[in-house]
């Protein structure tokens, strides 16, 4: 579906000149991210040469007062908030864009739409007050501490759903009509149509939207930082409090300094590591829905 | 609508569709209904105009809507032109299996997954420290254009690819030009696709408070140029939440008026969608 | 960027606890110098401290005392504020030895009926390491880092009160003044006295409470010219009653 | 729909009269049609939010013929053949009205079941819409949802399938292989295999061969006269050779003011020798469009 | 590509000689023909990743003329026309070689204007292509973006070509609705007013009519055919009737084992009536394909 490069149809000096500001424009886009991570290593070098790598995973436990700087609980806190929101907020997600073109009457699905916009618009600062002050004691109730694992879950559920649910969302609406028109046609139910049909043709689109998703998860702040409890540790159980990478930052930058500074921009590195992690699994598994849709 | 059937998979599927809908709508309202119910009987317009006291417990958020005015005019200045041409450029101009593609693609990738904070931080020590900007709406704005690129460019490439293949060639056999082709037929069929895309970018940049804390800064005065610094709503609403005794309710109000803000930006842009469509395209 | 006499730009940067407290003052010194701005930059007292040795701020906010390291820089408090231990209004304790406090901190003490309580699980909220509040507590109760078993660590003032006023079992330490409004403004939190002596403004104004820290605006050295006038007026008295809007007690 | 009256004095008041003889299927048609009424249109209409693309249609369709619809683009012809098996209610805006009966159940009645409609009534659009997947699983899909699972049978219902439309020695070694690579001619014959892999009892034909060379029009051609008997066929087509060729009955629509409007109907032979409509003598003839 | 022996079997060798007669335009077509090349095609081979659809194909054809590609499905006849404007350069994995003579010059030159290339080389898709804005702004974009702005004449050039078309009295009351409104034949009408708007020498139609009705069908024929002598039209067509009541020249495209290959080209009424090829008769008669 794309024009190549080296067959630009023509060589008027207009499309040469929209050639290369666009060509400037992606190189700016492009650069953007090692402008980015050469800050962060600016700024994690001396922690990365003084104490190097190995003293994250072996300091007795994140003192950073008492120079012991300990990051695998948080990695793994990290990690389990954020897997733990994509299992619940996939599937919903996807099943409410399906439910806005399939299930819904034209009316509701609209509203329905509307609200998830309006959900994603929410700021996480809003999520993170109202967590704190409805959807933690609600889990004390249940099980105390309250600031949990699964607060955390619960809250980000909330946050990455509407980027999940919107591009599924739009990336069903691009699935041609005639598809649709056709399978009814052959007597496909309509659980079928949505099986067989459209989320196979949709498949990568909704990869994507998941993928954002997860990345979402994994780079909140402000309201993971409120109902997580933000104690280092590896959690036991859902009920156990965790301390995420960015809530490391969030906490402790604003008065970090020297190698304790520096350490938490060696976390960004790691946040970003993990983010790098997850994009080629995403690239991997969208090479893979390219290949299986042809089959 | 599709026509549903009787057997006990697509039952199972509708229960299954409508449970996960009425999952996602409970908190929805919950949270809005506290909202409302807390925040609503201080909004009025003189709280909308007025100059926030006592540390923000008392009068209103004027000068706070606009310096996130402002954060937000920058943003989507700097990312739109850039957004919308690197994701021409993606989509038009280079192939999948193609390195620059590949490495452009790559690299927004892993910056769409870069948390706001470490944005925060960055836009700290580049555009603050290093280009000199110091805390200021115009560092606040430039690193929300960083953080919302990725996502901006993503979804409008998605949208020009959605494009038929046939538009393009039935515009190229007119002798039309690459640059006519991309005027008159992809950008208005994108359209909608790039309202998506901005609405997205615009709301996540609304929503940010980690970028800004260490850019646009704390700051709750009018703002007189864009060198001045600024406090978003946002930060506003985590100030008053975390750091103020007593800042509760305005905090709601202040969460309300964001929210309604955003309300605006998606009606008024799915507003334009559906005129658009009307205007240009069968109704689907 | 050092600051001229009569016009120029005034950067504060550190403390959130003092945070609001300059933004007010700032404005009323604004209101009365036209040409000058106060721009207050919220991060930590540390945070303060150091922007002000690197010359990014002109005056740094620390809500503690210097320590002997810091004694070089040039320091004028302004105010004064006390810390004191909360629980959930119905937890019915009425007091706690500094003993019990630093067992139930330490992990020893795990339930409520331990120290005479009710029966419930104690949660044990405490602040995020670095901060100047948790620094004074663990110097009073003398307590490490290490030894504190925390179920919630928290940044700001209003998350300890938010977490203790939704969990019935929990117990934190934060600024009193802060407690003290919230307390009087609904919130489900109670302040304990420490060693007998109610934890109030009042107490810590007359300097009987023992858990109190001064609010120090810090310079690199001596403040001159618009720094220094902005240091006097916010001792002034001129002042006060800004400082006591925001519950804390005027120098 | 304030049109009646033109409408009326195009042809011959119609009160669905059972012994209204020109308005009957016409029992005089070739000798494998059987003479029962398989399909029937009452006062059909077909509105399009607000624009009328079909006003007031009678039809009978007779069981095992062959019913050609012809008429000038735009006529209503897509509209009338997507009612029958109520594709029309995917179109947003699309409201149909009248009574549609096939085997005397009226199909438009509330609790119709939809799927065992689509499963009866199998259709085959304009523009060849075959799905983005391999020609197999073009096939596979309709085969599994109507609950054939087992490899070999659906190996060998695809097989017969493919040969049924010429396309299985074209195509055979590639089978796994994207639809969409085939040419315009090829795809549009995996659409007609892929419709008569359900075996319905009535088959639409939007323009099948419209988009099929001449060869390839042929082998359609020739399979849709050995339906003859066993399937209704209901085909629009153009082509009004082709038409001769095949059809059994001859529909002709026509768009009056820009409603649609079924003006004549009759077995083949009758319409293109002795037309009773003057817009019939003049489409046959090529004058009028 | 090591199929030229094939090739050479197939017809006679063609050594590109100026005076071997059966593979120069031939001089003895209709009055109005010209007798100068336009368009001439040198050993042209078109790839598609690994498939070879189109090989060593030499082909003159005459200024002013209309010349209909005829062929089965598949054998690359649009690959052909598409050749010609260098729309293949558009399509990933198309690799064109040999030459493509324009007015003698060469087109696939590196430096080629291919904006003017395809403003004096006209195209028309086999399925309708409109732009999904209004009918207006469909023939407003090319003409705008081709130096007229004025609104006076571009009105009225929007009225001419749709009447060209036979679709001005259709839709002149809906000029700004939208064109994906219009059916499957009005919409090709529409593209076709769009590709004459610009007054291009060469016309390539694919298949303008599949998709229109006779009456329709009859109205772009007549065009067609009006435009002879002033246009240089190659028109692919699956309709044989068609090509022999239109065409000046025909053009026989054959699929030899998958690789599309040019069978025979001469005047219509001699391959019509003397095919000097035995697959070029039996394709006429219609025993072959
Ligand atoms: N989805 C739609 N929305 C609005 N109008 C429509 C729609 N589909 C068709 N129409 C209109 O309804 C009328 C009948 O259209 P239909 O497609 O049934 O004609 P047709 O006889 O099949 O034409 P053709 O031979 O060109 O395919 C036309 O005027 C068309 O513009
Ligand atoms: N984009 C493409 N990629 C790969 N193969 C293609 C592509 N387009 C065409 N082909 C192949 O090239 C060959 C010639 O195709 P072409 O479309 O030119 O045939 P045609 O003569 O126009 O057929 P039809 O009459 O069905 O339109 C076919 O085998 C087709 O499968
Ligand atoms: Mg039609
Ligand atoms: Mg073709």
């Amino acid at each position: 579906m794309i024009l190549s490069s080296n067959n630009i149809s023509s060589h008027s000096k207009t499309d040469l000149h929209v050639l290369w500001s666009l060509q400037v424009f992606a190189v700016v886009a492009g650069s953007l991210l090692v402008l980015v991570i050469g800050f962060i290593l600016r700024e994690s070098w001396p922690a990365l040469s003084r104490l190097g790598l190995t003293r994250l995973f072996t300091d007795p436990g994140w003192f950073p007062t008492e120079h012991s700087y300990q990051l695998t609980p948080i990695i793994g806190g990290t990690m389990l908030a954020a897997c733990g929101s994509i299992l619940l907020a996939a599937p919903l997600g996807i099943l409410s864009a399906l439910f806005c073109h399939f299930y819904a009457p034209p009316l509701l699905g609209k509203w329905y739409r509307h609200m998830i916009e309006l959900l994603a618009g929410i700021p996480s600062v809003v999520f993170g007050f109202w967590g704190l002050v409805v959807l933690v004691p609600l889990v004390a109730s249940w099980h105390p501490p309250g600031p949990s694992l699964l607060a955390g879950i619960l809250i980000l559920t909330l946050m990455i759903l509407p980027t999940i649910m919107l591009i599924t969302h739009s990336s069903i609406a691009q699935v041609p009509s005639a598809y649709i028109h056709s399978a009814t046609a052959l007597g496909l139910s309509r659980w079928a149509v949505i099986w067989h049909i459209v989320l196979p043709v949709s498949r990568i689109g909704m990869l994507t939207g998941v993928f954002l998703g997860l990345a979402r998860a994994l780079g909140e702040t402000m309201a993971i930082l409120m109902v997580c409890g933000n104690v280092v540790q590896l959690p036991s159980h859902l009920f156990d409090p965790i301390r995420t990478l960015t809530a490391n930052i969030a906490l402790e930058m604003a008065y970090a300094l020297g190698h304790h500074r520096s350490v938490l921009f060696m976390s960004g590195l790691v946040l970003m590591g993990l983010v790098l992690c997850f994009v080629s699994v995403a690239e991997a598994l969208r090479h893979k829905a390219n290949h299986a849709i042809a089959k | 609508m599709l026509s549903p059937s009787n057997t006990i998979g697509e039952t199972g599927a509708t229960l299954m569709v409508w449970t996960a809908v009425t999952l996602i709508a409970t908190p929805f309202l919950w949270l809005s209904g506290d909202l409302l119910w807390y925040g609503w009987h201080q909004l009025s317009i003189n709280f909308v105009v007025s100059v926030p006291q006592n540390a923000g417990r008392e009068g209103g958020i004027g000068p706070i809507l606009v310096s996130t005015g402002l954060i937000m005019t920058v943003c989507m200045a700097v990312a739109m032109p850039i957004g919308l041409g690197t994701a021409l450029f993606l989509s038009e101009y280079t192939q999948n299996d193609q390195v620059s593609g590949r490495l452009i693609r790559g690299s927004l990738d892993v910056l769409a997954g870069v948390p706001s904070i470490v944005f925060g931080l960055f836009g700290n020590a580049f555009f603050c420290q290093l280009l000199g900007l110091g805390f200021s709406i115009l560092s606040g704005g430039l690193t929300l254009a960083c953080m919302v690129l990725p996502i901006l460019i993503r979804t409008v490439e998605e949208s020009f690819r959605a494009i038929a293949q046939d538009q393009r060639l039935s515009a190229a056999a007119l002798g039309i030009s690459q640059r006519a082709t991309i005027q008159h037929i992809l950008l208005p069929a994108a359209i909608p696709g790039v309202l998506v895309g901005c609405i997205l970018g615009l709301g996540r940049a609304m929503a940010e408070t980690a970028a800004l804390i260490f850019t646009s800064g704390y700051v709750d005065r009018m703002p007189t140029s864009l060198m001045d610094s600024g406090r978003a709503l946002s930060i506003h609403i985590y100030d008053l939440a975390m750091n103020v005794a007593g800042g509760n309710s305005n905090a709601y109000t202040t969460a309300l008026v964001l929210i309604g803000l955003l309300l605006i930006i998606n009606l008024s842009a799915s507003w334009i969608t559906k005129k658009w469509t009307t205007l240009n395209q069968l109704p689907s | 960027p050092p600051a001229e006499a009569d016009s120029g730009k005034l950067v504060i940067t550190g403390s959130s606890t003092m945070a609001p407290l300059l933004l007010e003052i700032g404005k009323r010194f604004e209101a009365t110098h036209p040409d000058i701005r106060i721009d207050v930059q919220a991060g930590g007292s540390s945070r303060g401290i150091a922007d002000t040795i690197r010359g990014l701020a002109d005056i740094g906010m620390a809500s503690r005392t210097l320590t002997p390291e810091e004694n070089h820089l040039h320091g004028t408090v302004v105010a004064h504020d006390g810390i004191g231990i909360i629980l959930h209004v119905s937890n019915p304790l009425q007091e706690l030895t500094n003993k019990q406090i630093r067992s139930i901190y330490s992990g020893e003490t795990t339930n409520w009926q331990q120290v005479g309580g009710r029966d419930g699980p104690i949660t044990v909220v405490n602040k995020a390491q670095g901060r100047s509040t948790l620094e004074l507590f663990l110097q009073y109760f003398k307590l490490s880092n290490r030894d504190i078993h925390a179920h919630v660590v928290i940044g700001d003032n209003e998350q300890g009160i938010k977490t203790i006023a939704g969990n019935p079992n929990a117990i934190g330490y934060v600024s009193i003044g802060t407690a003290q409004y919230d307390a009087s403004h609904g919130l489900p939190i109670r302040l304990l006295p420490l060693q007998q002596i109610p934890a109030s403004l009042d107490t810590v104004r007359t300097g009987v409470f023992p858990l109190s820290r001064p609010l120090t605006l810090v310079t690199k050295s001596s403040p001159k010219g618009l720094t220094k006038s902005f240091i006097e007026f916010a001792q002034s008295s001129k002042v006060h009653d800004l400082i006591l809007q925001q519950y804390f007690i005027p120098f | 729909m304030d049109d009646t009256q033109s409408t009326s004095e195009l042809r011959p008041t119609q009160e669905k009269a059972p012994g209204f003889q020109s308005w009957r299927p016409y029992q005089s048609a070739q000798q494998c049609c059987e003479p029962s009424t398989h399909f029937q249109a009452e006062n059909l209409s077909i509105v399009y939010r607000k624009h009328l693309a079909l006003q007031n249609v009678n039809l009978e369709i007779n069981k095992g013929c062959i019913t050609a619809l012809v008429g000038p683009s735009g006529c209503g012809k897509t509209s009338f053949l997507m009612s029958i098996n109520r594709l029309t209610d995917l179109i947003l805006g699309c409201q149909v009205s009248g009574r549609l009966l096939i085997n005397e159940t009226d199909i438009m009645a509330p609790f119709t079941d939809l799927l065992h409609l689509r499963r009866q009534v199998g259709m085959i659009f304009q523009k060849p819409t075959v799905f983005p997947f391999s020609i197999r699983k073009n096939l596979e899909i309709p085969l599994r949802e109507h609950g054939m699972c087992d490899h070999a049978t659906l190996a060998s219902s695809i097989e017969t399938s493919l040969q049924q439309v010429g396309l299985w020695d074209e195509v055979k070694d590639r089978l796994n292989q994207p639809a969409q690579g085939l040419s315009g001619g090829q795809q549009q014959r995996l659409c007609l295999a892929r419709a008569m892999v359900l075996s319905p009892e009535i088959l639409l034909l939007d323009e099948p061969c419209s988009a099929l060379d001449p060869i390839s029009s042929g082998i359609v051609e020739d399979l849709i006269v050995s339906l003859r008997g066993r399937y209704t066929v209901i085909i629009v087509t153009h082509n009004l050779a082709q038409a001769r060729r095949i059809a059994d009955y001859v529909a002709l629509f026509w768009a009056v003011d820009g409603i649609g409007q079924l003006i004549e109907h009759g077995p083949a032979h009758t319409i293109f020798q002795s037309p009773q409509h003057e817009l019939t003598s003049a489409y046959i003839s090529g004058t009028r469009g």
